[in-house]
């Protein structure tokens, strides 16, 4: 944390509202709207403060209208605002899905740059907090894939705080995914002034020469927990689209051994790409198998099971394990 | 050739029984008082099991839970107007709904302590499990109730949804295929006037809810929700139209969620008391117990009687569910498709449940 | 306490010029003959180019085309109600309205010849890019419209859309979003009474688009399509009311599509001649010609000025097309994001044109 | 083709639509639906003549509402129906993601058996033909990610028909997803007799040694014929979700080199997974990086610029060369 003065600790949740709030004070354009985002100040109060301080014109309550919301958005962005929209949770992100893919990423493109969509899409994301169906999804993958967009993962409050910031300014549409399970887990103090993280660069979240071991969002804490025996280098991705690919095969390069870990289910998942993208550029430096820790290929249990499916810490150091086997 | 009008439509409001236990004679519907009693015996385990889930959950023993509380006559008195070979497709806040189709309370309990057995629907109930993506189930429901005329059976299918729902393009899609198939299926909003923090009146610009059927070619009509004679009669209604091919209709049961959203939610920040109050003086229960004094109907112990059967049989479901204990963790593989992959088999060979 | 009709809705049509070329002239609106024989080139204008774009297709030298035959009055009359400054989103099928704004016609050629240069929207002309996804752009307009708002600019904004387009999820959204927020919004449906080769009967059991203004709350109106002073009046009413804060409106171009839905479709495969000839009869540049013969608005050479202006615009657009060449193939690389991601720019590195 | 008495030769056009005719004349539960499928005979008439074999009830023309004929096509399915759904490009797939992702994949697990959701989704797939925009999309990697959804990508008449086949008749939501650029490119024979092909098996469509190129749909026939100077293996993926793992490992424990072709853009695509899968478990035999050759990470261009955008075989060569040079 490069700041000497400091403010007193804040969890995501108020870290990530403190983003809102400088951003909003240091440019009128941004507005901030979503379902229950004004007077109730969201449910889990990520935008609490922001109605009364800017008023229902930048705080906007919207009807339940996910793609209308997403569409809108794309539309204020076209007319010179910078909306930032808060999904309510990743589970009701497929209704917009199709305009984040076939409008949001595309506007700049298909208007060879007359237009463009400088928006951002938060939402709450990921298991553990045992919740009811549709609310603990982790489906960063899709949206990984789709040229135009990027995709964000903070794992701390700090992180938290500087990447909005950055999606925020960016000029193109950045999905902002908030691990559920750290908002308030987690609290940090923080620089007084203004900061921003810039995308597309990962952190070293532990330093070490014997394995790597490549996480973002939730999962990283979980990595560190199972990292901690070991003399493991372990990298926090913070951007997934686009990822910091020098970063990581500079780490593998270093170990030659790695371990990915992702909460969603192993087929297609974001870290089968960091494992491709292994395979294809430090193949020769790789000692052992690039090992995926993930969630099985089955539809989300609920919160009784849900301990079960996402990965543990033991899965996460059998990997270890069977790495430093080689 | 100046300005013509093309059509014109109305948007009506049925209210049959009023706050004091009077029902309007010309609309009450047929309804014996065997019928009536059994209504309110089911609107009176509804209200139990609400009030024990919302104290549950306080204890820790279920997770996150969406109250009825004052939408009881909604649910009931339309749920009693479909058969029983009737489909119906609710959403996360329909306990009423479940429980007139005699849904086996502990499955309720296990659906909300996040054990997804709760909606392994048995045979002889036909309702859906419970849609958590809002106004999904709109157009499941138009399929069904097309399935059932390509099938020629004579089933109604039904799809309960709030207010916020009816701003989803799945509200519009599902709504718009029933009226083009003619479908036989009867929409059930439940109008409880708010979608979390906001108010009905800002979800859509539309005075009613009601008058959205005119999008559609069909029926829209607005009901007093806290009145279940009202609900039944035009619940029956749209079902005997759905299924002497008439197509669909649009109820709107104009109601209030006397509680907050779910029991993660506080209403206070959004919503007066005054409000609260002018509602709670307008319960539905209370509505209809005021009938049947009047009609002879509760004499006696009857009360009483009602309440300890709801009690007992609240009391049953949670014991059951506690007795019942998790699922296996290996269950969780067992229904993402019929037989499990060659991948997955392998996934379930890795799976050893001491992890975490 | 009977039935009650809460609200009743009246859905109007408008008609002001008839096939005779007869304006009433209680509803003419104030069009100067200045004006009209402006509307009246733009719409030979249209013409001409979508002649000509079907048979650049027939040629090859340009790719699948949506051909607007039929619907020039719906498309100019609408799109000339609006102030230059005003902010259009178009659907595909919008040839008339981009030629109304002036828009240049080689990019409209570069766009259906798969190029998307075409679409580098001028910076003095508001107009969206076509969107080809049905209905997506609904939402979009009702987010500009919002914008508008809190820019405190008076600026109007336009979706334009088909019959079909009304049975999306978004066309919804979008609508009632814009009631909401009392947007001023104008949505424009072309009913040309077919989505590809489902008739209009068969998209919605409501009997006219324009009620379905019903459900969010504001007004719909039908017009005469091919009568381009009542598409002109009642936009520009729509126009004014939007900008002087009075709200949305939905406007139901009745009209029809003379060709087939694209070059790619062959229209004879699900509709009759005899349909067909009965619109032909109600051609909408006819009619206004027919209009401008009675009030001494094209005599002379007048006639054949206009088809030579057309011809020779259209033939300088498809002449600048031609001369322009494809794209460079790295300009795909240029427009995903404002600058080359690290990824992309290793990317771009690695690519040789001389692939394939 | 194990087959003696054999028809006239069908393109995978006519190939689909004796498909759909014999298991609808099979099982009367068969219903096909979508956006004029019915007298039109869909877009690319693949449904042609079923409207006046089996009627409008059975051969159902829907208005223009993808998330609704999806969601439609869920309920119908509960209710004891077949359907069979055309969308009619897959650019227009996204509207009824929610639908596919947040339903179809999990009504199964949600009623825990009681309801299923037997659905095909089929669509026009990839670039290629030169068409408007949205209209050559090729995003299999994010339903291959959903748990409860199967993916199928055909190659050829034969194996169009048999996997449609198996496909309507599997208890569980397929996404099928047709070639358009092949649509009428092969023609073939086939049985007269009724076939099926099992899902989940890949085929091997040229057998080598020296190098393992893996592919599927459009693309496979790319494969094909750069691998033509090479002694190359070449597998037909042909199911995506659940892939045929047991297939990529054997041959990749041949050859010790390979090569996935994808035609989608190169992060988190489909390719990705394939590599991770073999950096994770045939490590040890490989001789070479695992090349992903893909579409590169930006928005599909319009028409006059695709061929730019997707891989040649100038770059398939490109990369088998690479993995041959270790
Ligand atoms: C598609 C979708 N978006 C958001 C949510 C989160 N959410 C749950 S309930 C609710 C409000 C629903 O309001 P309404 O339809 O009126 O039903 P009520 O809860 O009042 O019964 C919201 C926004 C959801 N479940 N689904
Ligand atoms: C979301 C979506 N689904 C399907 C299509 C394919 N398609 C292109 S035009 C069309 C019909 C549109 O009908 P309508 O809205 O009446 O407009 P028109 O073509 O008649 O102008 C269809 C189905 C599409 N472009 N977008
Ligand atoms: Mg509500
Ligand atoms: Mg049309």
């Amino acid at each position: 944390m490069p700041s000497s003065q400091v403010l007193p600790a804040f969890n995501m949740v108020q870290a990530l509202n403190s983003a809102l709030k400088e951003e909003m004070a240091r440019n009128p354009d941004v507005v901030v709207m979503g379902e229950d985002v004004g007077r109730d100040g969201g449910v889990f109060r990520v935008t609490e403060g922001l109605y009364d301080a800017f008023g229902p014109q930048r705080v906007i309550d919207t009807p339940l209208s996910e793609s209308g919301i997403v569409g809108m958005a794309i539309g204020m962005a076209a007319h010179g605002l910078v909306p930032v929209v808060e999904i309510q949770f990743m589970g009701f992100i497929y209704p917009a899905f199709d305009q984040l893919v076939t409008n949001a990423a595309r506007i700049r493109a298909r208007s060879r740059g007359r237009f463009s969509c400088p928006i951002v899409v938060r939402t709450p994301y990921g298991a553990g907090v045992k919740a009811i169906e549709l609310h603990s999804e982790s489906t960063e993958a899709l949206f990984s894939h789709i040229p135009g967009l990027k995709v964000v993962v903070p794992s701390t409050p700090y992180t938290a705080k500087g990447l909005l910031v950055s999606a925020i300014r960016d000029p193109d549409p950045v999905i902002f995914l908030e691990p559920t399970r750290l908002y308030r887990m987690i609290k940090e103090e923080l620089p007084a002034e203004e900061y921003a993280i810039p995308l597309g660069k990962a952190r070293n979240a532990k330093e070490g020469n014997a394995v790597t071991i490549i996480s973002w969002g939730s999962m990283l804490h979980r990595a560190l927990k199972a990292a901690e025996p070991y003399d493991a280098d372990v990298l926090d991705l913070l951007t997934l689209s686009p990822y910091d690919e020098g970063a990581v095969l500079a780490s593998v390069k270093k170990t030659g051994r790695v371990v990915i870990v992702q909460e969603a289910p192993k087929s297609c998942g974001f870290a089968s790409e960091i494992s491709a993208c292994i395979a294809e550029k430090a193949i020769l430096h790789l000692r052992a198998p690039v090992m995926r820790v993930a969630a099985f290929d089955v539809v989300l249990p609920f919160a009784r099971l849900e301990e079960y499916y996402m990965p543990g810490i033991k899965n996460i150091r059998e990997a270890i394990e069977e790495t430093l086997r080689y | 050739m100046p300005e013509t009008v093309l059509d014109t439509f109305e948007i009506k409001r049925l209210d049959i029984l009023d706050a004091r236990g009077n029902a309007d004679p010309a609309l009450m519907p047929p309804l014996g008082g065997a019928e009536i009693k059994k209504m309110y015996e089911y609107l009176a385990i509804a209200r139990t099991f609400d009030d024990r889930a919302l104290s549950m959950q306080r204890e820790g023993r279920i997770g996150t839970y969406a109250s009825i509380r004052g939408q009881e006559a909604s649910q009931v008195g339309s749920a009693l107007a479909f058969d029983k070979k009737d489909l119906i497709f609710p959403s996360y806040r329909e306990s009423g709904v479940f429980i007139a189709r005699d849904y086996p309370l502990h499955m309720l309990f296990q659906f909300w302590s996040g054990d997804e057995r709760g909606m392994k629907v048995p045979g002889d109930i036909n309702i859906f499990p419970i849609c958590i993506s809002v106004s999904t189930h709109l157009p499941h429901a138009a399929g069904a109730a097309a399935a059932a005329v390509y099938k020629k059976e004579k089933t109604a299918v039904a799809a309960y949804f709030g207010d916020g729902a009816t701003s989803k393009g799945d509200f519009h899609e599902g709504m718009n295929l029933a009226g083009v198939f003619n479908a036989p299926a009867v929409f059930i909003c439940q109008n409880n006037q708010y979608a979390i923090s906001m108010p009905r009146s800002r979800q859509t610009a539309a005075k009613t809810i009601a008058q959205k059927a005119v999008a559609y070619g069909f029926k829209g009509i607005q009901v007093d929700g806290n009145d279940v004679f009202a609900v039944y009669r035009a619940t029956k209604e749209a079902v005997e139209n759905a299924k002497a091919g008439g197509g669909p209709t649009l109820i709107e049961c104009y109601t209030y969620r006397l509680s907050d959203h779910t029991t993660a939610d506080d209403a206070s920040r959004y919503r007066s008391r005054e409000e609260v109050e002018y509602w709670l003086a307008r319960d539905p229960i209370a509505r209809l117990r005021l009938y049947m004094e009047k009609q002879g109907l509760s004499g006696g112990k009857y009360e009483e009687e009602v309440r300890e059967k709801a009690e007992s049989l609240v009391d049953d479901g949670i014991k059951k569910m506690e007795e019942t204990g998790p699922a296996e963790p290996q269950d969780m593989f067992t229904y993402t498709y019929q037989g499990p992959t060659a991948r997955l088999s392998a996934q379930i060979r890795s799976f050893s449940p001491g992890a975490v």
